[in-house]
């Protein structure tokens, strides 16, 4: 993502709202996320035409509609895909992908889990209610076992998913969580998920006062902490040797697995050391740089095919 | 080639990993460089290594367009192969098998199906034959048929002997030698089939030599073992200056679709559709006639959910984007169909049929998707459903779906299938110079004011709405699953419901108006004949073949190929339908998918429907038989070719 | 009720999240209590809180079978669901709203769809009216319509007061008041008010008795302050001793689960599907008439993909096994769905179908996704596609779908939509002597020797292999979804690929043959009349009724409801359509699937194709005009009902 | 799984073998895990009519073919829910099931992800031979990046998930890793799996002689070793606290990455600290121990239903 100096001075957070009306409910986490957003995309100085915004199914895939920039809304579970495929063609893009917990580790969690292993320079935020908000508050895989929320007629019969580790085990290269009603740390999040040149994974605790009466805004606020607040440091840097990942690896567990009594939010891993997708593929074919899918001049002025096929036409030419 | 006929079956079989492909592609190439004209057609199971796989190879003067149920020229090298063929080769044709395979029980090949060994036996007790290749050979021999037992590990030794190498690297050379001894018999030149092992081991000189030694060794053998001249068939080149191309199926996709702009491949490898994209994996750039190089990123995805949804995403970018299937990978697709059809992306998928349902038959051939590829997807979702006959429509079709993707902004699926990916051909260079690119209709901002929102999906008389690229300054939009407004916004209004329904479906009336009558069916044969066969997709060419043959029998016939098939193209096929008695339609899948389609749009049924659904080819000597059945008034109406030794 | 119909149109709207379904129950469930029938309808937007929803509910003394698009008596409590109904109410009908709304405008309404804004403030501006509510109710009064302003705020302090609650406490009985406020206007004994709050709130008397102190007072307002001798409506109770329920579609589905022995379902979470696995989950056992209770094992998987490969695992087992989905979901299983197939699994898909394509209209009704239940997923794999008219047939379905799928072992897919689901009706008490369970044939060992192999797919004349249940002594086979043996084995042996395409396909000709005529189709209104229309799902009950108001003007007319989709029942249906004229199809999607698929089978076309696409259901009202229309002669062929009110 | 004593000494690796050809390539891992398989089976004495094996797609899936049990070859990536509804519906049976890698943490890597959460009591051999054999040797995503083997035009560019990792974040309760030569240790692992009371992971390192020439029988022979022949202990008891389970943690991480130079197999971890779904259900409702649905009695002599509605009739009944 290239940024003028010029271009950052002229964008604010109102160029990135809209006027539409908000249906989630009075109170929801969501509103949050979508402020920071809003917020952290105009402090970054991106042009609104620059940033494509994916949304997955659920309360939470419903943030696109609420920003002046491209706005995707995807199917249940295939928001990383979709943003894959935009950020591959079109590399100047910024694409920030968001799902709920359901769309991105029950449904899509294939997808999470593969898109670790690609490392494309884009942008993914998890909203953690551990419910289901749009259907109704079933339990999402991000719900202890056992727990019972308002609207479950039972106690969760299946166990959670621990998404930082799932993130981890899955090759993201940076790791970070926020908590929605924390927007000045969570603007910061987005700028720092934006800004890492790699796949970025930011989990926001994302409070839900209609479904969710076990983990509520009361619950959250004195728990959280600030990671950074307490020195710890994230990086990966890009020349890192084994002993120095293993370190960090040791260091970031530890703290992806606090819980209950404090819980820690910001950055927790930043590695610099493995190549983002796109790198990858200029070091294939470095013509990706200047002339990726979505530049490709495809036809001259007449209308005709710009592709040559002499050279396949060499291999299989018979006579 | 036989005499008469100027041509020639020939068939290598053998077991999977051993190379019977390297033989059929020097095979081929030695008869393509020579100035030929060929058919290739391969079978093999979902295996790696081990079970059966053939190759059928049959060469002409003229164009052919479709496999023989017989051969003339069976050439093996284990048993298997032999056991399985004996009984395709016709009489004068000849069988070339392993000295040492003179006398194998059928029971002692393991992979052999039970119920063509049951088969063979009692075929070969029916002739007081024993079950075994002995049986068969002799029974060969009944028939009129020669066979040349061939000592392959002599000639091996001879070979490591000569060159001083061991004898294990010698062996590997066993494909060439059945090769050699094949055109040896056949008199044909080997220097031709010296050029095809350059081809084929380009840049590995010490294989090449190895190769050509062998060849040397092979003829040697058989100008000194054979006498040649008993065998009828002869194989003698032709000069061309024609630049002619020797292609398959996934080849001719692959190079349309780079000819046709394309920028974006994803894919989740699947069998058959996976050739395509490891052939534009290893063309990544290629030359442009405007500037630098051409590009294609293809990713290969975790699944086909993620491959339809990524080339969606980069569809939106501007970027002509496909993904390549075959039909369980199709099926995962069926959500991301409707996404696709719901926000207007122009987004090819090419959809290699196979032998359904479920896993099915994953190597063999079936056009049991097209049912499917129409209404597949929950609600009603526009898209253009095109099938390709034969390998040059595959080239210019491939192209040409992007052009209706792009201009009527909807999903695009291509049908070809199995038959023809693992089909060989002779074709003349494509002619680039007459694929033009149709980008459809682009938006253009009032203002280059960035804040500006475009109307992503206004409602327009044609059904189609200026489209902007993501990133495209004033162009910004929404985009949803969800029933939308004019912006993109979600809505759930009925009026607005009621004018996006109708909206999408003015496109594809619109595209029935704009897509020419010839892009729409095409007419082969007797323009004027009433005896019409109705087909889609690979039958074509044994059609084709069919009706030459019918021709010759004095039975004027033609055949009205459909290459759209949805929106269905009424306006064309209606008014044919009067002449049309009998109308006979051609299919390969069980229930026929296309005669439904037909009588759902038209009212008409078919009269004869002739199917084939044992996941191979229809041949055009089957067709033939059809079709004279047919025209004598003996057939039924439903007719099911078969044939339980391919 | 209408004096002179013995009936009543009450809709009650507010925001999602207020308790407008509350209400609806409450005034239904008084209804229901007092001895009256019902047809209750249900309106809402894909959103937690805060858009608007509504609830019609038709009350008579006869069994009703749709909703109407007009109101007689429309509750109201903010300014949102005036402004949408207020054009609604027929003259001589009221409004009841809340005072403080007295005059909003329009443009206060932040969630009021623009186009719906658009065109009433033109309509108000074509009379001279303001775009506010006191325009709507202006006009209101000009159109003979009464308007009742409830001074909400003012009772609720007085119930506080009088109970000695917190104000935002005794806010909550809103619907409450609401509701009492039409049932006082209409003369209703406020008992069934009391008795229906205490099945709604069972158990919790606190908030019994404040909602019961609210009614007083409600009743006391009303009295008080209004003059009902001015409205004609009256609701007055009728005496029964049949034993009825009060369900809506989703609940008969449920319990019709239950009765056909079903034991395990699988689900994930899809509007409007999950209510019934909800259902399901809150009574996972219940009392059995042989031994202990009966289980439902009821998991909430990780998405579609998962939920039919986990139902198909268990009916492995021979546990009764379903899932319940709607549209995208169904698209996710669409590769399950044939390795369904090809296996013989029977496993049942209730298919809730919603507004399509894509992620569409998740909370509206559709009948869209018909022809990709019967052609979805590639190649060619059986199934059997049933559709319920009703309620009543929802429950006999449910169970019934069990006995197909395990008689013709296949999947069978059972069509209802989001207008059935939200559906309310009083029904009798569901009879379960008339269910019988079909178990299909089983397999039996020829001897109980634990290494013996049952032929699992053997090739029999009905296409029926007997079937042994996962871990059965003796019945030990494979099973894939690659072509395969009668052992289960994988095979490409074209031959016995010919016969296994032919035995899945005799099963579907059993069925065809086996299923009665009356499971297949049936004929209401006059048999012997020419004017047919035909149509399936639960348009059933519009029609139904329009059939009536059409006799009430002495036109006769018959209805062919066909219930089985697939195999398409065309013995039957072909008989009738000689004598079909007009032949009118009726259906809820933008093509006309079902026209195409009766094309498709009979060759005959739909003379009148009657649609609606809106994502909402067909009124009985809608539909007379239209068949009038028709029988009249002047109709269009195709007839497009809109309500831009809905 | 109850077993006899009696019936153990009846059951032999013979009656669990068949006579069919195999189509595996000469030298092919999966030989040896159907070897193990066998005789795992045998020595646990599960009569072959209970045991149920189930496969994904692609060479691996082809497993159940060579078991004289009831073999289920199901769709690729999702053999894993198969196999859950089968057990679920009926938990007499004995349920393995098997898959590759691709199957497995590519297509299938949502239920895998998702499975963790259920913890059924079924087992799950994963072979790992680093391609898509079937599909003629693509990278599979447990192929690390910048690697070529010989069936690959490139090297991979996409970053290898790891297995252990992702299992242990997902919530197996057994995890371990075989070898495909080593078929003494592995009938040893696949017992202790079958035997453990939940979902087991067995991840088998398979050599592919025809794809893969990176990883193959003569790297892997002097690198892999047994973690319990040095003394390493898995097991997490019933009562663990959560300090006990910290400490396995990390320990069980500290394995989980060692590769390259050493490659630990064995038992990684054990945990029975957590309840199985079947207990969870029977917690639920006790009648799933007698009457899972597989045993649910339907019907009556008669063949009419034996379900009676009256309880819920009485809920919705109005008059
Ligand atoms: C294929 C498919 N299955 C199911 C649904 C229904 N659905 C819509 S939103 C949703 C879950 C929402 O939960 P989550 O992803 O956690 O988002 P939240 O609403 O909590 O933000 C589901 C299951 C769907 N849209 N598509
Ligand atoms: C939906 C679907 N997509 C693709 C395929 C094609 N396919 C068959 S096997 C296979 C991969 C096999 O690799 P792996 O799972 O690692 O198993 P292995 O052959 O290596 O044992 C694929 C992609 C398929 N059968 N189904
Ligand atoms: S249901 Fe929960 S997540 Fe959804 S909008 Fe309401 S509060 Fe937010
Ligand atoms: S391709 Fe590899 S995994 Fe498949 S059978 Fe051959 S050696 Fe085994
Ligand atoms: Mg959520
Ligand atoms: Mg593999």
């Amino acid at each position: 993502m290239t940024v003028t100096a010029q271009a950052k001075s002229r964008i604010t957070a109102k160029d990135y709202r809209t006027e539409y009306p908000i249906d989630w409910c009075p109170g929801c986490g969501d509103y949050g996320i979508l402020n920071a957003l809003q917020q952290a995309l105009a402090r970054l100085g991106i042009p609104p035409h620059k940033t494509a915004i994916f949304g997955g199914i659920g309360c939470s895939g419903k943030t696109p509609y609420h920003l002046n920039a491209y706005g995707i809304h995807t199917l249940h579970g295939r928001v990383l895909p979709y943003a894959t495929g935009a950020k591959l063609a079109n590399p100047e893009l910024t694409v920030v992908a968001i799902s709920g917990d359901g769309d991105g580790l029950a449904i899509g969690a294939g997808h999470f889990v593969n898109s670790g292993r690609r490392n494309v320079n884009l942008t993914y935020i998890l909203h953690n209610n551990e419910v289901y908000g749009l259907t109704k508050g079933q339990a999402a895989p991000t719900l202890p076992l056992g727990m019972k929320t308002r609207s479950q007629p039972e106690p969760n019969i299946q166990s959670q998913v621990h998404s930082l580790l799932l993130a981890f085990a899955s090759g993201f290269t940076w790791i970070g969580r926020g908590y929605a009603y924390n927007v000045r740390q969570l603007i910061d999040l987005i700028q720092q998920a934006i800004t890492h040149p790699g796949l970025a994974y930011l989990e926001v605790l994302q409070p839900c006062p209609t479904y969710n009466d076990l983990h509520t805004r009361e619950w959250f606020a004195e728990r959280v902490y600030s990671l950074q607040d307490e020195g710890y440091d994230p990086l990966v840097p890009e020349d890192a040797d084994e002993a120095y990942v293993e370190a960090k690896t040791c260091q970031y567990l530890e703290k992806a697995f606090e819980w209950n009594e404090r819980i820690p939010t910001g950055v927790f891993l930043q590695n610099l050391s493995v190549p983002s997708f796109e790198a990858r593929i200029a070091n294939r074919t470095p013509i990706y740089k200047t002339l990726p899918p979505a530049r490709r001049i495809i036809a001259d002025e007449t209308g005709h095919t710009a592709t040559d096929l002499s050279e396949i036409f060499d291999e299989l030419a018979m006579t | 080639m036989r005499k008469q006929e100027q041509e020639l079956d020939w068939r290598v079989g053998g077991p999977q990993g051993s190379g019977v492909d390297t033989a059929a592609g020097i095979f081929a190439r030695a008869c393509a460089i020579g100035g030929l004209y060929l058919f290739g057609r391969r079978e093999y199971f979902s295996n790696i290594k081990g079970r059966h796989s053939y190759y059928d190879v049959r060469v002409s003067h003229r164009v052919v367009t479709s496999h023989r149920d017989t051969v003339d020229l069976l050439t093996t090298f284990e048993a298997e192969s032999l056991i399985r063929h004996a009984l395709a080769v016709v009489p004068s044709g000849a069988i070339i098998y392993n000295a040492n395979d003179a006398d194998v029980a059928l029971d002692r090949i393991v992979f052999l199906d039970s119920r063509l060994r049951e088969d063979l036996t009692t075929y070969l007790a029916e002739r007081d034959l024993p079950p075994t290749t002995a049986g068969l050979l002799e029974d060969a021999h009944r028939r009129n048929v020669l066979t040349y037992a061939v000592p392959y590990a002599e000639i091996s030794s001879a070979l490591a002997e000569k060159l001083g190498i061991p004898k294990a690297t010698a062996s590997r050379t066993l494909n060439t030698v059945a090769v050699a001894i094949s055109t040896a018999l056949l008199d044909y030149d080997p220097q031709y089939l010296v050029k095809a092992l350059e081809k084929i081991f380009s840049g590995r000189e010490r294989i090449i030599n190895m190769n050509i030694e062998a060849v040397n060794l092979a003829y040697q053998f058989v100008h000194a073992e054979f006498d040649t001249h008993e065998f009828g068939f002869r194989l003698t080149p032709e000069k061309t200056s024609e630049r002619r191309l020797l292609i398959n199926g996934h080849q001719a996709v692959a190079m349309g679709k780079l000819a046709g702009g394309m920028s974006f491949q994803s894919y989740y490898p699947i069998s058959p559709a996976t050739d395509e994209s490891v052939f534009l994996e290893a063309h990544p750039t290629f030359p442009s006639r405007t500037e630098g190089r051409g590009l294609t990123v293809v990713v290969q995805t975790e699944d086909e959910l993620s491959a339809l949804a990524m080339a969606s995403g980069a569809a939106l970018t501007g970027a002509r984007s496909a993904t390549a299937t075959s039909g369980p990978g199709f099926s995962l697709m069926a959500e991301g169909l409707g996404w696709a059809g719901m926000n207007e992306v122009p987004v090819v998928i090419t959809l290699y049929q196979r032998g359904g349902p479920s896993t099915g038959m994953p190597t063999r051939s079936e056009q049991g998707d097209l049912l499917f590829a129409i209404f597949g997807g929950h609600g009603e979702s526009p898209r253009i459903v095109i099938a390709s006959g034969d390998l040059m429509e595959a080239f210019y079709d491939a192209a040409q779906a992007f052009n209706y993707a792009e201009r009527y902004q909807m999903p695009v699926i291509h049908l070809v299938d199995k038959a023809m990916t693992s089909m060989m051909q002779v074709v003349p260079v494509f002619d680039l110079e007459s694929i033009k690119l149709d980008r459809g209709e682009r938006y253009t901002p009032t203002s280059d004011q960035d804040n500006g929102r475009s109307p992503r999906f206004a409602i327009t008389e044609s059904g189609i709405s200026p489209r902007p690229f993501l990133g495209q300054p004033g162009g910004k939009y929404w985009m949803t699953g969800v029933e939308h407004t004019e912006y993109g916004r979600v809505t759930e209004d009925p009026v607005i419901r009621e004018q996006m329904m109708e909206k999408r479906a003015r496109k594809l009336e619109l595209a029935l108006r704009e897509i020419p009558p010839e892009e729409k069916i095409r007419i082969y044969g007797y323009p004027g004949s009433p005896f019409t066969i109705m087909s889609w997709g690979s039958n074509k060419g044994g059609i084709l073949d069919a009706l030459e043959r019918l021709h010759e029998d004095g039975i004027t016939a033609r055949l009205i190929q459909v290459r759209l098939l949805w929106p269905f193209p009424v306006d064309v096929i209606q008014p044919q339908l009067e002449q049309a008695d009998p109308l006979v339609v051609v299919e390969s899948n069980y229930s026929g998918q296309f005669a439904a389609l037909l009588r759902q749009n038209t009212g008409r049924a078919a009269d004869y429907l002739v199917v084939k659904y044992s996941g191979r080819p229809m041949s055009g000597q089957a067709l033939y038989q059809a079709f004279k059945a047919i025209h004598k008034g003996t057939s039924p109406s439903r007719v099911v070719l078969r044939n339980p030794y391919e």
